[in-house]
């Protein structure tokens, strides 16, 4: 078993734990901050399949933005949060069951491909993958649509957000 | 000029359609305006039509002034038009009554614009029939025809009017029903409805069809034609939506009905049901001449038994549809020889004159009803006197109907007579039984109407007539009316040159 | 101008002053009158020329004037088209130059007869005779006639009536005869029933029209017959040798006629109803309704003459048929004797005139039925003479009576009846002696009058070849003639004036009287042209030139019968004897009590009138009405029409009652939504609103499709 | 060097645990928390597919970014949509935000 190895499964058993945790938490501040430390885990993955830049990205997205988010929410929330009710609904048990079939029937489908033990070549020396990345984002010949749609999105989703979010009653007062 | 050159026949057909569209989208209110707007357009194809009828060269044999139209490819249904001096008479025929008709209808004032588009429509229908080339083209004016006639009758008629458009209508289209199966036939069979491709191939046609031997398929398709055809006419003894339709109709409505309506029917048989059937035609021409002289017969008698003066003019209308149809059952039986084409040549001309008496008549019996609302002969009486001029066309008109020589009627029955009477002389025998009546319930509604003791409820009371003169307008409709019907009776080789020509050439 | 031309042009005035009247000038009575009598004129000067140019062409009959044009395109090649023309033979010249004459004097007389001149009347109105106007006149009133309101319409009507006329005469062929005839008949009914506010007389000219129409039907069957047969109808070509000899070979098919046979019967039926012979006769005494110069002219002299003249134009056909020429010679002969005893107990003036007339085209008739052609044209040129000599009298008669009414004012008193007058000799003395000259014409007075010479030769023909039973018949019926004549002149002439109105009667003006003077010329001198040749004394004095001239139409110049003194004998008897007998027996009866001849079955005409109407009339109305109109249109037709309705309605119920409601309805559409219905109410607990169970849903469905797809397929 | 298989198995485990959060909690907050889970265990497999093949084709990462950005969205969404319930309906439990049922 080699390093990388034994800090894989250090990194996936951290992050699995973290997420059994966000699911399992009764308190919801709790399990935002477990998604933290479960993003992180994702992160430090990332970093090991030499994908640098989603790394950072991850970082600085997910546990710099969304997640922060969420705490946002929890507390603005906050007062139904009941953390002393169930956090589960009832039918939980099924919900249970049906990610151990949905696990079970990926790991089953997993096993049948053959391509599934494969390792991977070296990085070829001189690949800067943040630069083909930065090339691949911007170039006419390959994402640059998909990116602006992206951007698109973005935008939508922010001024959809703040139009959903926004209280009338509170921007009467403003008024 | 060019344009109008090469598309004679359909903007005579559809400029009354569009005309009608135009009256649509005009303001509502001022009746004078669709008045006259419907009345010159109506005229416009009148013009046209003399125009067609100038330049048609008789000699020429085929149909003239052709124009083919894509429609329904899919199908091998295409709009063509044309005609031959057959149907250029019919044409004519409808672009001079619908004028008149029109005039004649001045006196409505009630949903003048309605009644001017369905007119119109009712006009282009008519022509569409007369001009088709093309089977389902036929068929479809055909029925286009019906539905304005449906709401004139419904909407502007007398009385009894709900019952007698129902029955027009449905009778019509029930018997229209073993037609349209008939074309369909023809249709799906050669894959084209061409008229003329059809004709041609039809008439000969000894394939059986489905397993049916094509004779046996060609009697029940033959009939399906005639019944649709009979009705139209009418012949005895589907004639009984005719009395009433005329009767029920407004004025005009009837002077389109008699006038041009009926020929449709007719005119099926020359056109479609003599070519296309030339065996099974000259079989049932006997059956055929038995209905037509009931027609005859029974219609004159049945005229004769009215009291209600419109009544008995529509009745005369059987009558007289009856010659039509007797020399076309003459014609069938034997075709291709002098006497058929003599009887066929009286056929169309009684067709054409019949359309001037007839619209005459009707139009006069309403010129009575507007002044005195009833039709009820012994309600009338001794009205010469007060209303003289219209006495007199009464009594003019009446004998161009009852067939007096020296006027047109005489000219068409005497050459059906004629034709017919080496062909199939015993019904014409019998038929001059109902020529003999004819003049009974001519007599009959002038005697009721005009003559005798005045009807002391007409008498002109303190100096004031209650009773009008016909006036300019309703004369304007009549003069060109009996200028047709003198010139027809004392030169009819104008008109019957063409249509001679078009017999000796198609039968 | 040439003859052809000047004779197409013989017919035109007429109908033109028709229209002029009609059109423009029927407010002007004294223009109306000045243009009809003018085309009158015109066209009797026309006629006068053409006579005078056929007297001058020798063989007129073998080189007629003839011209056609081409009138209907039938068939391909122009050989085929209906040509039609104009033709004037010698019978053609013949019948031309009375038929001018009389209709010229009868337009003159009827401006006299129409009361043209005087006032307006008080009362009158049109459809109804002029009542009289009063006047005063020097401080005192009186009543005078007044003129006909529709005056113009009278003059129009004739001008029509005319124009048919000479077409009938010119034509060439049988379809523009039959124009001519037709119109005729057309002009006859308006005319007869030109007071059409009188019930009898709107009544009169129906019947007029339709006794005549059903003749007419017969003779169009007739000539289309003959147009199929032979592929003409000009006379000229039709009377052909081939032709004929063909149409008498050829079998009708009908009561073992030939084609001839049967086509001349059909034409002569035509001819019975137009000159009212049996049984088709019962119109024309009805026919009296109307004006008399109307009577004059239609009745006697030209329209009913129109029968009898198809049957001269068409002698070579139907003689070709033994059998209907033996019917012709019968019906005739039956005719001449039937209405010659009905004459006899009429008291109307007119009507005694009318049936005479029926009987005397009897005469013609049957000699056309024994062969005897020109004896029969003969008697048609000089009856047309002398019967509108006496019809006018009569009409003058009236009209003298009519204004002794007017002077008494009692309106009850019938003008025309013969019994109210007597002594009118003295009041209208050239009224007298014209009627007297026209009755003994009609008489067959010897030597001096026409119809001596006409009716003698018929009978010495019926004589001569040896047609017994028709010449005893005549005989007899030339014996009633001359009776019943003397009885009318005896009683409205003769004697002393048995009423008030007849003792002011008063003579009428020159318009009426001198067309009276000359008909009475041409009643006397006509039978002059036709004096038979071996005529004792006379004969040879003037040649026979009409038996030559008018002979000369047929293509075998007929032979003059032999003569023989018993023809001439009982002609000489029954003139005399009846005339006499006649004056003997009327001289002294005063009122129609005294009158033993008024027996009922004569004076109502062998009820015939009542007799028709029984078996035609009344069963023609039944059936069209009751039969045709009520059962079959009505009941049957329509009944069967409207079955249609019910019949849909109950095929319809029963298809919704036990079809569509139970199995459509119930079964499948409610069965189908009531399943949908359950199913979804099922099927709603699924629907929480929940989207954790959604997705849980979606889920199970996925990953059992999965797992099926993945075993089914990949496996 | 760590198989392909390692990453897979380890991606459709955060999967399933994500999936889990998903339906079970009552929370809506906890959902989305849920759905952030499987969306990065998504990426972990594009990473790794990116990876594990053709290095020089960015696509994976390409793609992972992108589901950044909807990722972003949908939270910025997400959470404003709850807010947006809480403020009316004073609740944030998935169970009893179901007035869209029949």
């Amino acid at each position: 078993m080699t390093g990388e190895q034994i800090i894989f499964l250090l990194t996936a058993l951290f992050t699995l734990g973290s997420g059994v945790m966000v699911v399992t938490s009764r308190n919801l501040i709790h399990a935002a901050l477990w998604l933290v430390s479960a993003l992180f885990g994702v992160a430090v993955t990332y970093a090991l399949l030499d994908a640098a830049f989603l790394a950072v990205v991850q970082v600085v997205v997910y546990i710099g933005a969304i997640a922060i988010l969420f705490i946002f929410a929890v507390m603005l929330t906050r007062k139904d949060m009941r953390d002393q009710g169930p956090q589960m609904n009832t039918n939980w048990w099924f919900g249970a069951l049906l990610s151990v079939l949905v696990f079970g029937g990926l790991f089953f489908l997993l096993q049948g491909w053959s391509g599934l033990s494969r390792t991977a070549s070296p990085i070829p020396p001189g690949f800067d993958s943040i630069s083909e990345l930065g090339n691949a984002l911007i170039s006419p010949d390959a994402y640059v649509l998909p990116f602006e749609v992206a951007s698109v999105l973005l935008v939508a989703a922010l001024i959809g957000a703040v139009y959903v979010a926004f209280n009338p009653r509170s921007g009467d007062t403003r008024k | 000029m060019n344009f109008i050159d090469t598309h004679l026949l359909s903007l005579i057909l559809f400029v009354p359609a569009l005309a009608a569209v135009i009256i649509l989208f005009l303001p509502n209110g001022e009746n004078r305006v669709f008045r006259w707007f419907a009345f010159g357009a109506s005229f416009i194809p009148f013009v046209l039509s003399l125009l067609v009828w100038f330049r048609f060269d008789a000699n020429q044999s085929g149909f003239q002034f052709e124009e083919i139209y894509v429609w329904y490819e899919a199908i091998g249904s295409s709009l063509h038009l044309g005609v031959d001096g057959l149907s250029l008479t019919m044409v004519l025929l409808t672009t001079i009554l619908t004028p008149l008709s029109i005039l004649a209808s001045f006196s409505i004032t009630d949903r003048v614009k309605a009644y001017m588009i369905l007119f119109l429509l009712l006009e282009t229908g008519m022509l569409g029939v007369f001009m088709a080339l093309d089977l389902l083209i036929f068929f479809v004016f055909w029925e286009v025809g019906l539905v304005p006639m449906y709401f004139l009758i419904n909407q502007w008629g007398s009385a009894n009017r709900n019952y007698a458009s129902l029955k027009f209508l449905i009778y019509t289209m029930g018997g229209s029903l073993g037609l349209l199966l008939g074309i369909q036939l023809l249709g799906v069979l050669f894959n084209t409805y061409d008229l003329q491709i059809i004709t041609a191939q039809w008439s000969t046609y000894t394939e059986d069809i489905a397993g049916i031997p094509a004779s046996t398929f060609k009697t029940v398709a033959f009939w399906a034609f005639v019944i649709a055809f009979a009705i139209k006419v009418p012949v005895w003894p589907f004639h009984t939506w005719l009395p009433d339709a005329h009767t029920e109709a407004p004025t005009a409505g009837s002077m389109i009905l008699a006038g041009v309506l009926l020929k449709l029917g007719a005119y099926g048989f020359l056109r479609l049901i003599l070519p296309l059937y030339p065996e099974q035609a000259r079989v049932f021409a006997g059956a055929l001449a038995v209905l037509a002289t009931a027609a005859i017969v029974f219609g004159a008698f049945a005229s004769y038994a009215q009291t209600d003066f419109k009544r008995l003019v529509a009745y005369s209308s059987v009558n007289h549809m009856g010659f039509v149809v007797l020399g076309i059952a003459a014609a069938g039986l034997a075709s291709g020889t002098p006497d058929a084409h003599i009887a066929l040549n009286g056929a169309i001309l009684q067709m054409f004159n019949h359309g001037l008496s007839a619209a005459g008549m009707f139009f006069l019996v309403g010129v009575i009803y507007e002044r005195t609302h009833t039709r009820n002969l012994n309600e009338f009486g001794g009205l010469f006197p007060l209303v003289p001029v219209y006495g007199g066309i009464l009594i003019f008109t009446s004998m161009a109907s009852l067939g007096l020589p020296g006027l047109n009627g005489f000219v068409s029955e005497f050459l059906v007579v004629r034709g017919a009477w080496p062909i199939l002389p015993v019904y014409t025998a019998i038929a001059m039984l109902g020529l003999l009546f004819t003049g009974a319930y001519i007599l009959k509604g002038i005697k009721m109407v005009l003559h005798g003791p005045l009807n002391e409820h007409w008498a002109p009371a303190g100096g004031e007539h209650k009773l009008t003169e016909i006036n300019t307008r309703e004369i304007l409709v009549m003069v060109p009316l009996m200028a047709l019907i003198l010139w027809i009776g004392i030169w009819p080789a104008w008109i019957l040159d063409v249509i001679n020509k078009a017999v000796v050439r198609l039968f | 101008m040439a003859t052809e031309l000047l004779i197409w042009l013989i017919p035109l005035p007429p109908v033109l002053a028709f229209f002029l009247i009609v059109l423009l000038t029927n407010r002007n009575k004294a223009l109306s009158h000045t243009v009809g009598v003018g085309a009158a004129f015109l066209s009797w000067l026309g006629s006068m020329v053409v006579f005078v140019r056929a007297l001058g062409v020798e063989h007129l009959g073998e080189h007629p004037f003839v011209s056609s044009v081409t009138w209907l395109p039938l068939g391909e090649t122009t050989d085929t088209y209906f040509d039609i023309g104009i033709l004037v033979d010698p019978t053609g010249a013949a019948v031309l130059f009375f038929v001018a004459w009389t209709i010229f004097m009868i337009f003159l007389y009827s401006v006299g007869y129409q009361n043209f001149g005087q006032p307006k009347g008080d009362h009158d109105q049109a459809g109804l005779p002029p009542h009289g106007a009063t006047v005063e006149e020097h401080g005192h009133r009186h009543r005078v006639p007044s003129v006909e309101p529709m005056y113009s319409r009278f003059f129009a009507f004739l001008g029509l009536f005319a124009f048919g006329m000479y077409v009938l005469v010119l034509s060439d062929n049988l379809l523009t005869l039959f124009v001519g005839w037709e119109i005729m008949g057309l002009c006859s009914y308006l005319l007869i029933g030109f007071w059409y506010a009188k019930p009898s007389a709107r009544e009169a000219g129906v019947k007029a029209f339709m006794t005549t129409r059903v003749g007419d039907v017969f003779m169009l069957l007739g000539v289309a017959y003959l147009y199929s047969a032979t592929g003409t109808l000009s006379f000229r070509e039709i009377f052909t040798e081939g032709v004929l000899h063909t149409l008498a070979t050829v079998p009708s098919g009908v009561l073992g006629l030939s084609a001839a046979g049967l086509i001349g019967l059909l034409l002569f039926i035509g001819a019975v109803g137009k000159s009212a012979q049996f049984p088709l006769h019962v119109w024309l005494p009805d026919a009296m309704e109307g004006p008399t110069p109307v009577s004059a002219m239609i009745h006697a002299a030209t329209m009913v003459s129109a029968g009898v003249y198809l049957v001269i134009r068409m002698f070579p056909l139907i003689s070709l048929d033994p059998t209907t020429m033996a019917i012709v010679a019968f019906i005739g002969a039956f005719t001449a004797l039937f209405s010659a005893t009905i004459a006899v107990a009429q008291n109307d003036i007119k009507r005694v005139l009318a049936y005479s007339t029926i009987s005397q085209l009897g005469f013609m008739i049957a000699a056309l039925g024994i062969g005897a052609y020109v004896a029969a044209a003969f008697h048609l040129i000089t009856h047309a003479f002398f019967k509108a000599l006496l019809f006018l009298g009569s009409g003058s008669v009236i009209h003298g009576m009519e204004h002794g009414v007017l002077h008494t004012g009692d309106h009850k008193v019938d003008p025309q009846d013969m019994f109210n007058m007597g002594g009118l000799r003295k009041k209208m003395p050239i009224t007298f002696w014209t009627f007297l000259i026209g009755g003994f014409a009609l008489s067959g007075f010897p030597v001096l009058t026409a119809g001596f010479w006409s009716k003698d030769e018929i009978l010495a023909d019926a004589f001569g070849h040896g047609h017994w039973a028709v010449f005893i018949t005549l005989a007899v019926a030339a014996f009633l003639t001359a009776f019943y004549t003397m009885r009318q002149i005896t009683l409205t002439f003769l004697g002393e004036p048995r009423t008030k109105e007849a003792e002011h009667a008063q003579e009428t003006p020159w318009t009426m009287t001198v067309p009276l003077v000359v008909l009475a010329f041409f009643a006397v001198t006509a039978g002059w042209v036709g004096i038979p040749e071996h005529f004792p004394a006379l004969g040879g004095l003037i040649p026979n030139w009409f038996h030559e001239f008018v002979g000369g139409t047929l293509a075998e110049h007929p032979e003059a019968v032999e003569f023989s003194i018993w023809p001439l004998l009982t002609s000489l008897f029954v003139a005399l004897g009846g005339l006499g007998l006649g004056w003997l027996v009327y001289r002294n009866v005063k009122t129609p009590a005294e009158d033993r001849l008024q027996i009922p079955v004569l004076k109502n005409k062998y009820y015939f009138d009542e007799i028709y109407d029984y078996l035609f009339v009344k069963p023609a109305y039944w059936f069209a009405e009751t039969v045709i109109y009520k059962f079959m249109d009505q009941g049957v037709i329509d009944g069967f029409l409207h079955s249609f309705g019910p019949v849909t309605d109950r095929f319809g119920s029963a298809i919704r009652n036990y079809f569509d409601l139970p199995v459509i309805n119930r079964f499948f559409g409610d069965g189908s939504a009531n399943v949908t219905y359950w199913f979804g109410g099922k099927l709603r607990v699924v629907q929480t609103g929940r989207i954790q169970q959604y997705l849980m849903f979606a889920l199970v469905v996925f990953i059992a499709v999965g797992a099926a797809l993945y075993f089914f397929l990949l496996a | 060097m760590v198989p392909l298989s390692w990453y897979l198995i380890f991606a459709a485990a955060l999967f399933s645990i994500g999936l889990f959060g998903v339906l079970s909690r009552r929370n809506a907050v906890a959902i989305l928390l849920g759905v952030e889970l499987m969306l990065n265990s998504v990426n972990i497999n594009l990473a790794a597919f990116w990876r594990y093949g053709d290095v020089s084709q960015m696509a994976g990462q390409v793609f992972a970014i992108i589901v950044f950005a909807v990722a972003a969205a949908e939270v910025a969404v997400g959470l404003a949509l709850v807010i947006s319930v809480y403020r009316r309906r004073n609740t944030v439990v998935a169970d009893e935000i179901n007035m869209m049922k029949w």
